[in-house]
């Protein structure tokens, strides 16, 4: 039964890998990033209970917080980008 | 059907890093290099690798992505030139190394198997001697504090070593370009909901680093883990209100003396060790029972790693982050 | 009792799976961003709310149910909270809903 | 033995190690520089004693941590390693020294006290290899050395160091990981980390792909590292833009501390263990010696930049210590390590006689130096004297070592004349490159060098304390000779 | 089971392959940081791969563990250090990238050449 | 002060002499000179003064340390090396003295330098002579080499510099490139390298392998200048006139033809090398250099340039005179070196007396010259006349001992070398001597002038005496040689 | 603020599960840490202090987990049509509650709900995508604005 669920995450997994490679946005690729990213912690939520180790649980944890943090420092980067292009263009137009 | 599953992980890796080197978008190489390390990460769990898997994570997924994008903003996005005109030589050296590789691998013993060499003569004795002499659950956080503390001492020199490259590096004076500073300092704060949640978030984050931390005996996780994800919290916290409070926080002065300490710490573990009859890094002495001891010992030279490495991330992180643009 | 238990949550955990399954599909097939992270977000929360308490059933009253809710609870705030983060960056840019706009498209040259 | 003596090969590490977080909480750079002097000094007196307990009993053996020898790590100081640790501290010491009065030229005193705790990890880190007797405890301290030393190099005020000190993070980021796969390969075959138990189990090991492979990765990893010819490239340009004492620091020690582990990995290791090992041992290394030895002779001929001509002799240089070695004998390994020894004592007395040149002569390049001698004449004669010890002058410490070189060549059979006109048409070449610079110094005039003034007796102290070494152990070359000669015996596992 | 496991070692190998390839034929100063760290993270693999015990679990007693087979602790302890390193690499590199960009403007190496050569 | 005492003074005395020009040098040019000279002095009297010691058949020792075991630092005297000595030492003050005169007279620059090397080179001249091991000779050979390079390059200007390139270029890499290797093979054939009556390498190195060896040493000798490593001497002509006489008529060059012949006797041994055809090559070579090199110098201009390859054709006379292999040419090799010396050392003190005096260097210019410095063109027509082997010279008493070693192996080739030299160095000085006397000055031959400064003339005057002297009364000397005989048969 | 510490507190217990003295103490550690780290970030001192709980906001949830279960199967189904019939557009939505912090619960929930997506909160305007013409007007609708505004009035 866990192993259902763990072949439906990894299919998904690979889904969204496939979506990251196709693009065509970068937006697209952060998109795949974050679902990859969810599925791992789900596929680990599972896992655990699989091998029958429950107290491994704060792997799955870590990986979504370091996972939430990692999609908002990307963020960041965009913001900055855009900031920048703003900025270079009105360097251009002076 | 682990190994089904890890040979699937593996393949989606192979595509990850061919695609990886392939892309001409820097963005994109960094996004996807995001996703190679969740997979291995991933793969390290089914390999029974916990604390590996999760020290990939914190530092494959989290802190080299962040510290990959920050060194991105301030440089192009693409690469001009994909190849040097050497591809071939370098196809050439890179398939060789390959090859041997692959032919090495026809003598080597089978996956897995149990009476490989490799499980026969020290991995018993660690598995014995964690129960016996230590009396900590988790036998990995035993040989690399105890039994291997000397190593560990390294590696906690060698992030030492990373940050105080970086400072030296990036906080030089003069070289730093001015203007930028202030400017767009607001960071995500018009970004109401980021902001808010991820505020309420903080605390929690940085408690279950503590949590890491302190649990390094018992599960998967330790200082260097707990490192990583206390600093993650606070670079949230300057992603989110902006590096000038975050450095109002926790100034950078307290960053470098948290590097220090935490070196010092370590070390001055293995001293007391030495002066009080034993060799370098021998815990036993450190209280009547030796197994207590040896404890206390792993609890201080754990909390010497995550002191270190929280400072040193953070410190790489304000490095980069007060080059101006991110 | 526990048979029904079993019973449930390998419901659940399969029903989670095909949902899951289904938004990853989703994402693959969506023509532009917006509506992929519509697909994307079936992953992200109907695919751990259904997994989480399929896997809670199978571990009855411990410390691991306690943690189960401690994670869905994370992923319930941090996904929304990422999905929004990305469609503001990319509408920021520029990315005009119903359609890539030429300039944020990162097409290899 | 008294119980600090015992403590002695941890402390060696320890004690520039932990001093870099407190040099780096110094906020004062003359006195995080104090400290840092001192720590290497302490370390260079730790390196003596334990010399001489080595040459007392023949080696030392230290339990991290008490735990038992293949399961926790094992510190081991024989005559190889006491020999390579009294060229570290000593260089890093004579470095530092002089580094007092040349570095506020080229680092900001705000960052003086990061840089001096890059330079302790680097001292830390190499004597951390030397003293070490487990495989993978190698790797961990090659990589704070190399991290530390990619630190100093990017010190230099130049911004062509950068590029450079790329160049020299990913190729010694290469040289490393493959080591690392080679030590995994020989412990995935004998379950072990610790170098005396591997070679313990080794020989019970059947199957023979995964070592050799394994040989071949730590051997090219570390040739890398090490800047054996033709993975040398990076190293030229790092040299030149580091700052002058950290190009006498490097020049002396880094590439010779991998130098040894790849010997001991060969000899120790290797050699007992596959069968005709030390055959394609020299069959690679020595072709690949002779075409080091020309090559880098040659372009340091042809080249103006007065550091880069010394870097490239470098790569020469180390030509000679692996052509010792690729002979496969005593002889021949004695000669090796002996110029080691002399090569550090003959390059450091040089690039600290550059530092000095660097005081008054903004680019140090062959044309701004014309008729600088009169001006500078004990940094020039200093640069003479040391130039002498470097071509192998007899009297000078360089003539020892090649001799023994080429008296160990004309052992290995007919081959040898061959061998023995390369040394000598490089040593030609040495007096070329050395000589020109002499030449233009003395000789020639340019405007630049007449407003040039000796430089500091900070700087000059060091150096010619170097030029002197030069001379003492051209004349009395018996510790360094004996601690080679009894390694060498070590290393061919013979009884000496 | 037995092509399986070797599968691991292959990749491993194809891995180490990209990653390496990277690093030498890329120009730009990024993606060789890039293949590095892909380069190393095929050794971790390596280390952990080899480490594994068929039917065990990973070494941490704990109660749920019970008295099973456990995998080998000590190449998970090599390589957690093995990866502080790789990041710390990482750092130390994309430190220098950022200086090599302010003072060259350009991350390009060819670019760079031809800037020191003039 | 027993004799090993004065072994260890020989070398120190000029060392301190260096040390004491560089202070002196700070005070004054008198005082400079003065301690030149008693250096000069005090060493002269120190060296000759173990001569009666070796008369009575002691042989004093000296190890100054050992740098590894085999390997040592050490000194012996025997006649050879006693003579050569002697002969350094002695010429040393004649020349010192004309340096003065000629170094004044030029102003020249750098003279401190240019007097601190010429102590060194003395130092290196002394351990040379008197070393007791081929690896104490390496050592000095080299420092000898190294300490003449700052005299050549004195002028330094750029043709200068260039030439000193050549000089030390030729001299490093023979030595460096052959006898090192020489005697590195020495010491592992014959496990040592000690200079022992009778040679060591008998039994060790045979047939074809010893020519190879005497090849590398005679070569690798490049002060020796037998062709074709003689092209160092030539470029050495750019040094100051003093630097020409006393060491590239005197110290440098004799202390290759020395060496080659010190290790004839003491390494090869004259038995072991006469019964090895293989090595008879050595002969032919020494007698192409004496008959090419006399031919060069027939088409020379420049003044000096033709003394230097006189002294490459002399020098090989050394050769020759060694490589005939007989005791009575042994003792004519090591007398030429004495005769050659004096006679040399005149005609050089000649050349720069005319230069000082009237800037002339050409051929050209010489004519009438006799008329205006009749002290030194008397004194260089005795010293040409030495050259040539005209009695009452000299040179006379060295060729009929090498002719009479010839006459006795019947060997003809060294005979008629000999005679055929004679006739070409006839046809190159007596030119000269005829038109500085006879021939007519030209009219706008520059300016008046007269003899050079007084020490100059003083230093040339006695040393042509010398040259008629050691014609009458040779007698101690030969005495001195005859020992050789010991170490020979 | 106490209320903060004692969340903190149950956290820790609820996670380690180990009541031996030793990590009690370091619970305890950690816990002063963690409130004292968040003083200085400043995380009590504006309105974004936002830690509120009701019994509300539970049956709130419970309806949105409903929503939540209904529109992910309407996107499920759109997915794995043939021929993906969708209506993208883009709508405002003025929220019904002032506080910053319903707002974001508003936002956040639009987004938990497959089909609907919210871009940007701007002083109290929701910018939301949606999937399709139906998810618009069932947004518009306002079911959910209401009962979020209605959580703000305790």
């Amino acid at each position: 039964m866990y192993h259902a669920v763990t072949i439906a995450l990894l299919v998904t997994m690979a889904l969204a890998l496939l979506r990251a490679l196709l693009g065509p946005s970068v937006y697209d690729r952060v998109l795949a990033v974050n679902m990859i990213g969810t599925k791992t912690v789900l596929l680990l939520a599972v896992l655990s209970f699989l091998f029958g180790r429950p107290d491994f649980l704060d792997l799955a944890l870590a990986y979504a917080l370091i996972n939430f943090i990692g999609v908002l420092a990307v963020l960041e980067f965009f913001r900055v980008r855009a900031e920048q292009d703003k900025s270079d263009s009105n360097v251009e137009n002076r | 059907m682990t190994i089904v599953f890890g040979v699937f992980l593996l393949t989606l890796m192979l595509i990850t890093a061919i695609a990886i080197v392939r892309t001409q978008n820097l963005f994109v190489a960094v996004m996807l290099s995001g996703i190679f390390s969740l997979l291995l990460a991933s793969n390290f769990f089914l390999l029974d690798a916990a604390d590996v898997a999760l020290t990939e994570a914190a530092v494959g997924a989290g802190i080299s992505t962040v510290l990959y994008l920050s060194a991105l903003a301030l440089s192009a996005e693409n690469e001009r030139a994909p190849y040097s005109s050497h591809r071939l030589i370098a196809l050439a050296v890179v398939s060789v190394t390959a090859l041997l590789v692959i032919y090495a691998t026809f003598d080597q013993p089978r996956v897995g198997d149990p009476a490989a060499p490799v499980h026969q003569h020290v991995a018993p004795w660690y598995l014995e001697m964690t129960r016996d002499a230590i009396d900590i659950p988790n036998v990995v956080t035993a040989v690399l504090s105890s039994f291997r503390g000397y190593d560990t001492l390294g590696e906690v020199f060698v992030v030492f070593t990373a940050g105080i490259g970086v400072l030296f590096l990036l906080d030089k004076p003069g070289a730093r370009h001015g203007g930028t500073q202030t400017v767009g300092r607001v960071r995500l704060r018009h970004y109401l909901i980021p902001r808010l949640v991820g505020r309420m978030l903080i605390p929690f984050i940085l408690l279950f680093g503590l949590y890491v931390q302190f649990h390094g005996e018992y599960g998967p996780g330790g200082g260097f883990q707990a490192g990583a994800l206390i600093a993650a919290s606070i670079i949230l916290y300057a992603l989110l209100e902006g590096e000038t409070r975050a450095l109002q926080a926790l100034p950078r002065r307290l960053l470098t003396l948290l590097i220090a300490s935490g070196a010092l710490l370590y070390g001055g573990v293995g001293v007391a060790g030495m002066l009080l009859g034993g060799n370098f890094l021998d815990y036993s002495v450190l209280a009547s029972d030796p197994v207590k001891g040896q404890q206390l010992g792993i609890i201080l030279i754990e909390a010497g790693v995550g002191i270190t490495v929280t400072g040193v991330l953070l410190s790489v992180f304000h490095a980069f982050a007060a080059r101006g643009r991110f | 009792m526990d048979t029904l238990l079993d019973i449930l949550s390998w419901l659940l955990l399969t029903t989670g799976g095909i949902f899951v399954f289904a938004g990853g599909l989703g994402a693959l097939r969506m023509p532009d961003l917006y509506t992929r992270m519509h697909a994307a977000s079936v992953t992200d929360s109907i695919g751990p709310i259904l997994i989480i308490t399929g896997i809670m059933l199978q571990s009855g009253l411990a410390l691991a149910s306690v943690k189960l809710v401690a994670i869905l609870l994370f992923l319930l705030l941090a996904g929304p909270t990422a999905s929004n983060a990305l469609a503001s960056a990319a509408l920021l840019s520029g990315y005009k809903p119903g359609g890539p706009a030429s300039s944020t498209q990162d097409a290899e040259k | 033995m008294t119980a600090l003596q015992a403590h002695l090969p941890a402390l060696q590490v320890v004690v520039p190690m932990l001093s870099a977080p407190l040099a780096m909480l110094l906020r004062e750079h003359r006195l995080s520089w104090a400290l840092a002097t001192a720590a290497s000094l302490c370390a260079f007196a730790i390196a003596i004693s334990l010399t001489l307990s080595v040459i007392d009993t023949g080696g030392m053996r230290y339990l991290m941590g008490s735990w038992p020898a293949p399961f926790g790590i094992e510190l081991g100081v024989d005559a190889m390693s006491a020999l390579l640790l009294l060229i570290v501290t000593g260089a890093s010491s004579l470095a530092l020294i002089a580094g007092a009065s040349s570095l506020d030229r080229e680092i900001e005193v705000e960052r003086q006290p990061l840089f001096y705790a890059a330079w302790l990890l680097a001292l830390a880190g190499l004597c951390g290899i030397l003293v070490t007797a487990d495989a993978f405890n190698i790797f961990v301290f090659m990589e704070i050395s190399a991290l530390a030393s990619y630190v100093l190099v990017a010190g230099g005020p130049d911004r062509r160091a950068l590029p450079a000190v790329f160049k020299y993070l990913v190729m010694g980021t290469i040289g490393a990981t493959f080591y690392l796969i080679g030590v995994g390969l020989i412990y995935l075959m004998t379950g072990t980390l610790n170098l005396d138990d591997i070679v313990y189990r080794i020989g019970e090991v059947a199957e023979v792909k995964p070592i050799l492979i394994a040989a071949g990765f730590i051997s090219v990893g570390l040739a890398l590292k090490a800047a054996i010819f033709p993975l040398h490239v990076w190293l030229p340009n790092a040299y030149t833009f580091a700052p002058h004492v950290v190009t006498v620091f490097l020049a002396a020690c880094s590439t010779k501390v991998a130098l040894y582990v790849l010997l001991r990995f060969n000899f120790v290791v290797f050699k007992p263990y596959l069968e005709d090992h030390d055959l394609k041992f020299a069959i690679f290394l020595l072709p690949l010696s002779l075409l080091a030895i020309l090559v880098g002779s040659a372009v340091a001929m042809f080249e103006s930049n007065l550091k880069r001509m010394l870097a490239w002799s470098s790569v020469a240089q180390i030509g000679y210590i692996t052509l010792g070695a690729s002979l496969v004998s005593v002889a021949g390994l004695t000669a090796s390590l002996l110029h080691i020894f002399n090569h550090a004592l003959a390059k450091s007395a040089l690039f600290l006689a550059l530092a000095c040149l660097a005081i008054s002569v903004s680019k140090l390049r062959i044309e701004n130096i014309g008729g600088i001698a009169k001006r500078m004449p004990w940094t020039m004669a200093a640069f003479l004297l040391a130039g002498l010890s470097l071509i192998g002058v007899p009297g000078t410490a360089g003539f020892v070592s090649k001799w023994y070189l080429i008296t160990a060549t004309f052992d290995s059979g007919p081959l040898g004349i061959l061998l023995v006109a390369v040394i000598v048409v490089s040593s030609l070449m040495a007096v070329v490159y050395i000589w020109r610079v002499v030449e233009c110094a003395y000789f020639r005039e340019t405007d630049e060098a007449q407003s040039a003034r000796e430089a500091p007796l900070m700087l000059l102290l060091p150096t010619w304390a170097a030029v002197l070494l030069n001379f003492y152990f051209g004349l009395f070359p018996g510790v360094p000779l004996e601690l080679s000669s009894s390694a060498a015996t070590l290393l061919l596992g013979q009884t000496p | 089971m037995n092509f399986l496991g070797i599968y691991y070692y292959w990749v491993f190998a194809i891995l180490l392959m990209v990653g390496f390839y990277a690093v030498i034929a890329k120009l730009n100063l990024i993606k060789k940081l890039i293949g590095l760290s892909l380069f190393q993270a095929a050794v971790f693999l390596l280390y952990i791969t080899v480490g594994k015990v068929e039917g065990g679990t990973a070494p941490i007693f704990a109660s749920a563990a019970g008295e099973r087979l456990f995998s080998n602790p000590l190449p998970q302890v090599l390589i957690l250090t093995a990866i502080v390193v790789g990041i710390s690499t990482t750092a130390l590199g994309l430190g220098i990238i950022v200086r090599i960009k302010e003072e060259y403007g350009t991350i390009e190496e060819q670019e760079i050449q031809e800037i020191d050569r003039q | 002060m027993s004799a090993s005492d004065s072994i260890w003074l020989a070398l120190l005395l000029p060392l301190l002499g260096a040390v004491g020009i560089l202070l002196a040098g700070r005070i004054g040019p008198n005082l400079r000179e003065s301690v030149t000279l008693v250096t000069a002095g005090a060493l002269a009297w120190n060296v000759w003064g173990l001569i009666p010691a070796l008369m009575a058949g002691e042989r004093p020792e000296f190890t100054l340390l050992q740098v590894v075991p085999g390997i040592e630092i050490a000194f012996k005297i025997e006649p050879l090396g006693m003579l050569f000595a002697a002969l350094a030492s002695g010429l040393w003050i004649v020349n010192s003295i004309y340096s003065i005169g000629y170094m004044r007279g030029n102003n020249e620059k750098n003279q401190t330098r240019f007097y601190i090397f010429f102590a060194l080179s003395l130092a290196a001249t002394m351990g040379i002579a008197f070393a007791s091991n081929l690896f104490t000779l390496f050592l000095f050979y080299e420092a000898l080499t190294l300490s003449t390079y700052p005299l050549v390059a004195h002028k330094g200007d750029r043709d200068t510099v260039n030439s000193a390139r050549v000089y030390l270029g030729i001299l490093l890499t023979t030595s460096i490139g052959l006898l090192l290797p020489a005697i590195i093979w020495t010491y592992l054939a014959a496990g040592g390298g000690e200079f022992t009556a009778g040679g060591i390498l008998e039994g060790k190195v045979e047939g074809p392998a010893l020519g190879l060896l005497l090849g590398m040493f005679v070569f690798g000798i490049g002060k020796a200048a037998v062709m074709p490593v003689h092209r160092w001497l030539p470029a050495a002509m750019v040094a100051p006139t003093p630097v020409s006489a006393l060491l590239h008529a005197v110290a440098v060059v004799k202390a290759g033809v020395f060496s080659v012949t010190k290790i004839i006797i003491y390494i090869f041994g004259v038995e072991h090398l006469f019964s090895t055809p293989s090595s008879a090559w050595l002969l032919y070579a020494a007698a192409f250099t004496i008959v090419v090199a006399s031919l060069v110098a027939l088409r020379q201009q420049n003044l000096k340039r033709l003394l230097a390859y006189s002294t490459v054709a002399q020098l090989s006379y050394v050769v020759l005179a060694a490589a005939v292999l007989k005791p009575l040419a042994e003792i004519g090799a090591s007398i030429h070196i004495v005769a050659h010396a004096f006679g040399k050392i005149t005609l050089f003190f000649a050349a720069g007396a005319i230069y000082v005096a009237s800037k002339k260097t050409e051929l050209s210019q010489l004519a009438g010259i006799g008329r205006r410095m009749p002290w030194t063109m008397t004194a260089f027509t005795i010293g040409a006349l030495s050259m040539i082997g005209v009695p009452p010279t000299g040179g006379f008493v060295s060729k009929w001992y090498i002719l009479a070693g010839a006459f006795e192996s019947d060997n003809y080739v060294a005979i008629f070398t000999i005679i055929a030299s004679t006739v070409l160095n006839a046809a190159y000085f007596l030119p000269i001597i005829f038109a500085a006397w006879f021939g007519k000055e030209a009219m706008d031959g520059g300016k008046e002038h007269g003899e050079a400064p007084w020490p100059a003339v003083l230093a040339l005057t006695f040393t042509a005496a010398l040259t008629i002297l050691f014609f009458l009364f040779n007698g101690p000397v030969i005495e001195l040689e005859r020992q050789l005989l010991g170490a020979v048969s | 603020m106490i209320i903060f510490l004692l969340l903190l507190a149950a956290t820790w217990l609820l996670w380690s599960g180990l009541y031996k003295p030793l990590l009690l103490g370091l619970g305890v550690l950690s816990c002063v840490l963690t409130f004292l780290l968040a003083r200085r970030i400043d995380y009590f001192d504006n309105e974004l202090f936002a830690l509120r709980l009701s019994l509300r906001l539970l049956r709130y949830w419970l309806w949105l987990g409903g929503e939540i279960i209904r529109s992910s199967l309407d996107v499920i189904r759109i997915v794995l049509h043939p021929k993906l019939p969708i209506s993208p557009r883009v709508i405002d939505i003025k929220a019904g509650a002032e506080d910053p912090f319903y707002q974001v619960i508003l936002g956040n929930s639009i987004t938990l709900t497959p089909g609907t997506l919210t871009i940007d909160v701007h002083e109290g305007v929701i910018k939301v995508h949606a999937l399709t013409e139906d998810g618009a007007r069932s947004l518009e609708a306002g079911e959910m604005n209401r009962r979020v505004a209605a959580l703000q009035e305790t």
